[in-house]
């Protein structure tokens, strides 16, 4: 967290092969000015992959696929941000995706969730994320990207750990009954652990006064 | 859309809905899991190679096929391509405006062709002609024509139902040439997904929300599940959250209203 | 008429192959602010086909021709509307083709001019449409998409039929003087007879109390 | 070009101007059927195949032709293309903006265009090089760099001129492969249409508006006739009506005037 | 100069193949109002290339080298242009290349510092351009289109010519250090040279009355 | 990023800059010929071609090459395509907006793209897998990550060591078909070209300037030199001038400090 000096705040994550920065500008004045929200502020987010990020270079326009996902994105975050704390304002949240690899939206946005916490934008919880699928029929979490293509699903969830509430899902593929709640709670419990490791890297950053940090979580 | 919303009279509105829905009520005297009366036509445009017009509540969709032929992407060389894109018209809404796809739109669109993509809905390997040269695209394009909540069923039961009676031109390989046959064979259709959308009023999933409870809603869930119950698609929406037991329970309302409009899309498209 | 509930007015016709949706939202605030005409109604109009409307499918962008045929369509509308009424507001009409043949610019028309009455928007006279064109050396009305092909010509002509005044015309092909004569009055004595059902549609609106209908005109 | 009136003198301006042509004078001392001087100047930009500078009063056009190779229509495999492109640049007019095309641009590039393709001035088949696979696309670009009314005229006649003294590659088919000559041939026109365009103030029709009476015009009329009298092409314009008798005199005024016209083209583009 | 009747300067330049208009619109009311600069006037440039311009037909749309162009131009311009005699204020120039030679660039500075004396605007001094590069290890000014692909080099410059200032100056090519100054010092003189003809044009202009004159520079 | 700056601030600041460079010192105590800390580590992004994230002072870049297959330019057969493009992302700078690239992010990309293509850094001969029909894209795209000012430096620092650490599939031809080889070789580069970018304050030249100085600035000047002492690109920008003096002193700093640079480069991509 902190990496960029500009930010108000930042974080990077390296999450199996995915390598991603995250960027909060704000609170901020709106711009342009009918778009302001007179009760609350305006989040806006943004999740962007860099051309090289990806086995294939990747246009630098923003694709359909990144649109939906900057709208998930910022569905998932808004619940977790006391809005109401800052009336008329616009807090940035910026998500680059400088190496891609599978579940990279969760990792966004537990990244986008600390770089929230190091602009110290207040927050009812963090946000956490992790995605699992089925592969040879048996639920997995943390899916990298062979196995996500191999695999017959993706599930990427994110949660408030500690109001244990979902603020993303999407599901992918094809899920008995069974296995859907195999994974959807595997997913969950998957966050929860992210989220330990989440805490410990703020903690060292507003305890122990450490300046720069990087989280770095291993793929499960 | 992004509906601006009278903030005070939306407030008003939702303490009403909450109360109603505490006692098991909706504004417009449906039960949690009933969805408003479902209209699906066919055939309504000649020119497409499939097409339906859907209606849920006043809530109106037109969704119509074409087919065409081109090249595979390189990494799926023997599988043809079905690309689903939707617009809200301008004259759906007073809130929609003409120009490229909004963000709502495209969300529509993806979730809706995830539903198709991942029940296998269309066999896409029948769909190539000819391995790393030649198969067919499917489109299905989709005219939001009036809007009136849950865009994302309205627009499912019409993709799918616009493809259960899509015919497209057969074509024969000969000495390497695809040649066109004068006969039309059906576009290869395995499974019919049905998509149910629930939101969340205060604490309680209701399904197929109206405009009217939309306005009020904290959050909303779909859930696409096949003919043998499995889920194979699903997005949560807005900016608020829903906790894991309601994600189960919307789960099992899926697969249950799931199959009485399964019933019915599959005997519109006869 | 009145098929979308939504839309203040709005139109359905069905006119040789043609299928189009006219609706119109209005009198309402102009956005942005610096297109507000002090003195009158700003008409706005868009003519949109969707994809699958022809027999290849079409770009849902605008095309170039959907763009001119919406300019002509706004100033075959115009004069029909007492603008006048309604300083600084803008009226919207959208013309969406779902299914297209010949002549569908004045089809639109025709729809549009009907929605305008539905949504209770004062005009002096409807509007209403006719296509002519020349096949094998004579002049015929409303050509569909094959004739107006292999035909040498298309002429749609818009007309206010109690005013007698020529609002949209067009000209595409190759007209002796005295075959341009012969088309362009069998087009205004078409829209007449046009002009008659469209009468019929609207007494029906307003006079029986019927909610929704819907005007199915042949082809000549 | 969107011109921000100013309604007050317009309306001052334009009852003058209706108040004169009643007594048959219009405020530049012009006839109601007499256009402005016409320049045409052709072969200005070498590395265009062809061009030609055109000014009607002060209203000043440069059209340009290219000629390149390309793939036909899949439903016309044995014809050329012919692409009429025209951008109102900004240094013309304090109104115009730089950007993609306005509206205005597209009608009038498409309105030119109708002439030239409906009076069969080219004839497209004989730009075909390979049936189905390579045909010449002819492109005819107009840059518009001064506005003083009357685009439409100025443009037909200078992307006539252009095309009428444009020379393309002389391409030959060998053992099925397109092979470029050294010599150039003209591009085959057939016919010289002429577009005149006339505007209606009050009741009177004027042939050539310049800007000073577009601001006060009711309407437009653009009537494109053929060597033989025949009319090809026409466009009604602005919001405003024209009656059926005006509109049989436009056609004959455009015969009357677009003969002398035509000479004057002819001539210059020899 | 004084060629185009709209405009309030403008100015014609035939260089080498190069054809080049040049216009200029202002001082005027900005738009967006929030681009208003307070202390001075806002110098707009577009750089131009017509689609029949070059060898092979150029698509319309401004490429990234007409952008990159365009600024570079404005840059060239503006320390000539007493922008803070007309604070709050638009001034546009806009250049139009009709026929693409070398030296495309400096040619059309030129035209515009015509253009702009010829609106009347205030200036410091006029701003000439000259091109120079290297073929057969030779010093050229003034490189016409098969010389600058044969060439290994193009090097425009502009200067004002009586404050001894360079205000363009770009370089591709190989030079060694003393080819360089060679090439740069040859353009700064050539570029004085086309001064005189520039001055010469505006005392027409000026002096004698002439309203409309051209300015035909052959290359070097 | 088109600063919105504080102009009261601006000047104050500016003019206490012009006075300590009169006395030879900079705000921060760097000598005038002296860059910030440069760091450069490559290799970073796997998944790319070729990487390098490089910092210079507190301005961060990072830099992906890809290589793909395509088609040559017509007029140049035998050579292969570079492209170099840059996007200063939003996370960069407070005045960095999303978007298409804006006029500085297009500059940046051209002035860096020139220093390489103009050194000859990158043989584009050896790009080349079949004359006229397939040859290597090299694409280079740069992420700006932080800016402090000086992007024009850590850009082609960035560029220049993402190249030399570049590996590419080896193609074969054979029998007139492109065929994938199991190994990989490096992009073939022949020259380290260095950029070193000055900006003028006041009457004063100095090195890497930071985005203080960039804010009190008149005018800014980029030299790229190769290593034999070539010149092969400059660009003079901002709206102001430059002496013809002070380019041939740039030149000269630009030859001394570039060649440290340079051996730093090197050794980073070793």
């Amino acid at each position: 967290m902190g990496l960029l000096k500009n930010a108000d705040g930042s974080a990077y994550i390296n999450w199996g092969k995915n390598k991603i920065m995250a960027a909060v500008y704000g609170p901020k004045e709106v711009h342009p000015k009918h778009q302001v929200l007179p009760d609350r502020a305006l989040l806006r987010t943004r999740y962007h992959m860099a051309p090289f990020s990806v086995d294939e270079r990747k246009n630098p326009a923003p694709s359909r696929r990144e649109i939906e996902i900057s709208k998930v994105i910022r569905e998932a975050l808004v619940p977790a941000v006391t809005v109401e704390d800052y009336p008329r304002t616009a807090i940035e949240v910026w998500v680059e995706v400088l190496q891609s690899d599978g579940g990279s939206r969760v990792a966004g946005i537990t990244a986008a969730s600390l770089a929230l916490a190091d602009a110290g934008i207040n927050m009812r919880d963090l946000v956490v994320g992790c995605s699992c699928g089925i592969i040879d029929s048996q639920v997995v979490a943390d899916l990298d990207d062979t196995e996500d293509k191999e695999g017959s699903g993706d599930m990427p969830v994110a949660i408030m750990p500690n109001l244990n509430q979902v603020t993303l899902l999407q599901v992918d593929g094809m899920y008995s009954r069974a296995d859907f709640q195999k994974a959807f709670e595997l997913a969950i419990a998957k966050g929860k652990e992210v989220y330990g490791m989440q805490r410990e890297a703020l903690m060292k950053r507003f305890f122990e006064g450490q300046e720069a940090g990087m989280v770095e979580e291993e793929s499960a | 859309m992004s509906m601006k919303k009278n903030y005070v009279v939306e407030t008003i509105r939702k303490a009403q809905m909450v109360e109603l829905l505490a006692k098991g009520r909706r504004v417009d005297e449906r039960s949690p899991d009933e969805h408003r009366p479902l209209t699906i036509q066919t055939g309504v445009i000649q020119k497409a190679n499939g097409s339906a017009i859907v209606t849920l509540g006043n809530t109106e969709v037109l969704a119509g096929v074409k087919v065409a032929t081109g090249a595979p992407f390189p990494d799926t060389p023997d599988k043809g391509l079905l690309v689903v894109n939707a617009e809200i018209l301008p004259l759906a809404s007073p809130y929609a405006e003409p120009g490229p796809p909004s963000e709502e739109a495209i969300e529509l669109a993806r979730v809706v062709d995830r539903g198709v993509r991942e029940s296998e809905m269309v066999d896409l390997t029948k769909l190539c002609i000819i391995e790393g040269k030649t198969v067919y695209t499917v489109f299905v394009d989709v005219n939001i024509m009036n809007v009136d909540g849950n865009l994302f069923d309205a627009t499912s039961y019409a993709v799918v139902s616009a493809l259960r009676t899509a015919k497209m031109k057969k074509y024969a390989v000969e000495n390497d040439k695809v040649v066109v046959k004068d006969d039309v064979v059906p576009v290869p259709v395995e499974k019919t997904p049905v998509s149910v959308t629930m939101a969340r009023i205060g604490d309680v999933l209701v399904v197929d929300p109206s405009s009217e409870e939309e306005a009020a809603m904290d959050m909303r869930i779909t859930i696409t599940t096949d003919d043998d119950g499995n889920v194979c698609a699903s997005q949560k929406g807005e900016a608020s959250t829903i906790t894991p037991a309601h994600v189960l329970e919307a789960v099992d309302t899926s697969i249950r209203v799931g199959k009485a409009i399964r019933a019915q899309i599959i005997e519109a498209t006869k």
